[in-house]
């Protein structure tokens, strides 16, 4: 969907430090924040990052815990990329791409401790939460991960928790309070084009980029990471990712508080 | 259902307020997916689905190019998260049903013929579900398909009619839908007069069939003109844009 | 497997008023019932229609009732398009035809509200019965709908319910008593072959439709409708096809009666 | 299986009066299936099986496609009523082995080699089951193979012998099958005196086992006479069919 | 992976008595079985034939008993024929070949009666033991299935039942006792290469033949059989077959009990 | 994990016994599939992977061929029996990622582009898991393309630096696995210094990580050079073979 030409113009400009809107390498696109948009979830947020859209949706049941971890909730992180969203993506079962969407941004948030599984236990070795977070790309714009990431944490942090009725079954609508999260963990992504360490590409840039980097981070701590891409990082360029990586989360931790009522 | 359950509609007066042949509040927004050839969002009350059209286009895998004419892939979702109990992803069966029915409702409007081999694709996703799903999605998809410049005969127009209380309503939704006697969701092409989608569930007579089918085909006749309405909003924002700073590449849309 | 040039005479035909065999165009083939055909299952039904010949067969055990209809028992129906009854059908997972045809089906049954799903709970919330009904075409000599859904109903009144042993299991080829079945939905589908309005073709005629609908019902009311097919119906077309079935099916309706026994 | 269980077999008598070397009634018929090219109804007691053949016909997917043969195509399934608990549909490890090896029994009697590229496919359904379903299964896709004009040197013939009670005997079924020791189907090719499948579980002796092949064949034997007659009936039929009315299109047959 | 002309090559040797590496027809290659190889398993043995190299694993966990075998436990073998062990394999769900591996196995092991199924039974109705054995070819070197077939019997003698903790949970790494077997059923199938009756073929043999058949037996009595191949066996080829695998499961039985220390 | 946890580490010493910068034991060797192009087996600790290579062959399905480049395939699995509980066969979300991750570690170091259409394709099972499978599978299967003669530009090392204790340590394992705070596998390149995966579970600060880098890195050179003495030692075990009894087909060698 890229051609080869728009490819090696975006790959020159990036050479000479330029972007083609004019970008500084680590600026972000305008970041908007929508939450309580699906009505029929528990949480949810539409994040808009310039054109890029992402739905994430919460919704929680319940079930009875994995026989290891008797005394927690489970927490599931699903993602689509359907071809709405783009003429790349296709029907079917999630591949390769939605596979390792869902499992970073699943890492982040786990990893971070932002949620207190065992709150979410009703009765030990019986029935806990099951909380399902569903990715759900409108538009890809460029950069779903790191939009999708902030989007399921900022779902996250818009559920309410339904009453249970005596079988210990959700009633649908209720609202017995919200779910308590300690963090707010951001994924934050660099892209290697051509040599350079770009963020937030547009869809464009993206095609056109060698390697990726994720980095997730919580106040005070690196909690998740993940390269991607065809090609490497030297050392020196992960170090200089994660750092920036980090300070721009920092920016984009207060624009999701701002959204969530923190 | 046993006959002694409490009405829910009291002198001719819905649940929600509405009239008897009154539709729930409409809005429709062309243009709303930047990567796909055409999109459109469209709610009735609170259910909402999105579409996504592309196409013509090279038809992949190879084996369902059809030499004489273009390949019509309709899908319809739901979101994972669009009801009460969460919709596992992928196909299932009613969803493979809806995506066939609404294909076929789609079917005669567009000038396959003209683009042999191609595929001609549109996904409709449900992000919010309350009744008349399906409709929702076929309104969408109707707009996404002109969004994208596909040649049709006429936009196709959904909308369900019901029966609650022993009465002919238009566009059952919450309490009506589940407590409901009947549901019966067309799809309808006013330039042809033409029914292009017709389920019905539940116990109707003739008579009682007869009324509800007009009442849905007027139901469609304002769902066609506010469709209208949002292909003719976007070519105008199109227009202005393009005198604004040229033809470029356009920003993406709000989705709600 | 039907020949352009058939199609075309089919369809010469049709618009002149007359079908190949003869038939007025609301006259059904023969039908033959045959209740009690496959012995393992609990009821069963074969029916004969023309060259076409639906074998249907209902299977009961003791399951879980689904959480929010806790004291119903559950009724599943399934078809399979195999290609023993034609030449067009392959083998592989249900596709579009074969759900489209269950699900028909299962509607027509389900809202004609002949079945007291009540009566099917053996424990509330616990133990209930699993009505499986499984459609299996033999030979596709056009029409598999109407067929099936005559097998499906048959079978259903062929139902003997077994008895459940101490640990609440059906007891394998006891009988303790009958379902009990308040109706007898009965499908009836109009196809429309070059603007005719047919019932009941043979494959060729079937091969030969542009739109088709099915009407199922009952006693003084219709339960359940399906269009499909590449083209569609006016107004009138549809209206004067559900009367038209609406009338056939009461004819076919005595030919059920006397099947089973009523 | 405790060594003190009742005997079910009781002087030489089995539960249901036959001898120990003897079959269960027979019946067979060719032409069952319109639509196919060749069909056939085979039962053995209570076992009762139907299969539809095609062939030599175009073969997808195309990578199956075998340049210097035809490709054989053996499916068994059993209808989901056809047994006590209902059998989900779909293949089963079970159904996947007992396809591969009845089409292996039938791979050498059919001149594939006439017909590269080509399908020859044969879909055999279990309609009821009451033990050797796939001997069931093969004696009727080998009527339906030569009711097809498909060429081949011989008829398949199968049944199987068992050990009840520490008793060789012909064609276990019932309580045979469900308390016996010993379950052993064959396939036969008798004008080439060839074992086409052979499976056996349970303990037999070597000395026991010769004596069931033995007796196994015996059973194909008689088999093979019931296959034979029910071809030969079928072209009586159609001939005189033809000789009244001319070479139309055949009428439906019974299935049972 | 063979070409026409080693084919026939082996099959001109076949039909004058001989083999490439001058063994006897039935004479196998040299045979070593190390068990306890896989040390997360249960049970596992490594068996060594020539080239061929099979792994087999055994795992318990606690489950619940059919409802028609309500005190016993419950056996399953599994096979997958994954493309490390040999060009022509490839990746996906088990095809035929698998599945008929794993069947096999299965039910030389079932039918002999070695594995007392009654004495896996925990609690009645409620808690079993299963018994899973998944064999891992290696490496293909030709006759697969035997190598398989012993190393499952080797591998179920290596089994360590697990001490169950007080939630009837294994508790992973203790042993309570060993597996008790009474038998050690043996797979020897002989293939028909032109008419030759062969034991024991290296690849390029086995691609060559055309029959083959699998006789399982124990002390005493044969225990499962299978034909396979796309050609037939006359009825004295398939009696000497069944003699001849006897009397070598007899030699090859004193390998197994040396393994594994009977 | 809450605070008050037992230490596992006690003054710089792990619960095996080694310090805070020490590898468990590696085993190496090439040549262990005699089917496969090449194959290796790589054990650290009681972690031990198999792999098996093939190409540049023939790719199948064609619609995967690339025309300018070589498609790299690369399956990671675990043996059933390889873990505490039984691995169910077959891909999982989770191996599906270690598959794509680890394919896109070798992806810059061999020359793919010189073998447009072909397939390059790596199959690494682990049969007994203790921690750092992707890695052992990426050593194996680096030892098993270098055997396979499939062209690179060097060697990919892989192992884990972690956090237990608050301590940064080298190839986490056992207890130190389930107890610990972070485990961060990488791939690494020496000949380019380049990274080419790296993945991080748990909490570090920013000076933590670049400390765990370092000793990740430190712990791939080590590996480095047991791989290269692997391939070292298959070349004389290949040659004095040779020259024993001429180029035939080689014997198998051991898996372990």
């Amino acid at each position: 969907m890229i051609t080869k030409i728009d490819k090696e113009f975006i790959k020159t400009l990036a050479r000479e430090g330029k972007r083609e809107d004019g970008r500084a390498f680590d600026q972000f696109r305008d970041l908007k924040i929508e939450t309580g948009f699906a009505k029929n979830a528990e949480g949810s947020a539409l994040v808009t990052l310039g054109e890029t859209r992402v739905l994430a949706g919460v919704k929680l049941s319940v079930g009875t815990p994995f026989a290891d971890t008797a005394n927690e909730g489970v927490l599931m992180v699903n993602a689509e990329l359907g071809p709405k969203a783009s003429p790349e993506f296709e029907t079917g079962p999630p591949k390769e791409g939605a596979i390792e969407l869902a499992r970073v941004i699943d890492r982040g948030i786990r990893e971070s401790k932002c949620i207190d599984l065992e709150a979410l236990c009703i009765t030990p070795k019986e029935k806990v939460w099951m909380v399902s977070v569903d990715i759900d790309p409108i538009n890809d714009g460029g950069n779903i991960l790191d939009a999708a990431g902030i989007a399921a944490i900022a779902a996250l942090h818009d559920v309410k928790i339904p009453k249970l009725d005596e079988d210990v079954r959700p009633i649908f609508g209720t609202n017995s309070g919200k779910l308590k999260l300690r963090h707010i963990p951001i994924p934050v992504t660099t892209f290697k084009v051509n040599g350079a360490l770009v963020m937030d590409p547009d869809f464009e840039e993206e095609a056109s980029a060698e390697a990726r980097l994720t980095v997730t981070s919580v106040e005070g701590f690196l909690c998740a990471m993940q390269k991607g891409g065809e090609s490497n990082f030297k050392t020196e360029e992960v170090v200089r990712a994660a750092e920036t990586a980090y300070a721009k989360a920092t920016e984009l931790r207060e624009v999701v508080k701002q959204a969530v009522g923190l | 259902m046993s006959e002694e359950h409490k009405k829910i509609i009291v002198g001719d007066r819905r649940p929600d307020g509405r009239a008897l042949d009154e539709m729930r509040p409409i809005t429709a927004k062309a243009g709303v997916i930047s990567r796909a050839n055409g999109s459109a969002h469209f709610a009735m009350g609170s259910t909402v689905a999105i579409a996504a059209a592309y196409g013509p286009r090279e038809l992949h895998p190879k084996h369902l190019q059809d030499p004489v004419r273009a390949y019509l892939k309709y899908v319809y979702a739901m979101a994972p998260f669009s009801t009460q109990d969460r919709v596992k992803p992928g196909p299932s069966r009613r969803s493979t049903e809806i995506s066939e029915v609404s294909r076929q409702a789609f079917n005669s409007v567009i000038f396959l013929e003209e683009f042999p081999k191609a595929g001609i694709e549109v996904f409709v996703e449900i992000l919010q579900a309350n009744a008349s799903t399906r409709c929702a999605g076929i309104n969408a998809a109707s707009i996404a398909l002109a969004d994208a410049g596909v040649p049709m005969t006429d936009l196709v127009s959904s909308c369900a009619a019901g029966k609650v209380d022993g009465k002919i309503i238009l566009d059952v939704a919450g309490e009506e839908d589940t407590e409901g006697e009947v549901d019966m969701p067309i799809a309808y092409i006013p330039r042809k007069d033409e029914i292009a989608l017709l389920q019905m569930d539940g116990l109707l007579t003739l008579d009682e069939f007869k009324e509800a089918l007009e009442l849905a085909k007027k139901g469609c006749m304002q769902i066609h003109e506010k469709q209208v309405a949002a292909l003719k909003e976007r070519y105008v924002r199109v227009a202005s844009e393009i005198a604004k700073k040229g033809p470029v590449r356009e920003s993406a849309e709000e989705v709600a």
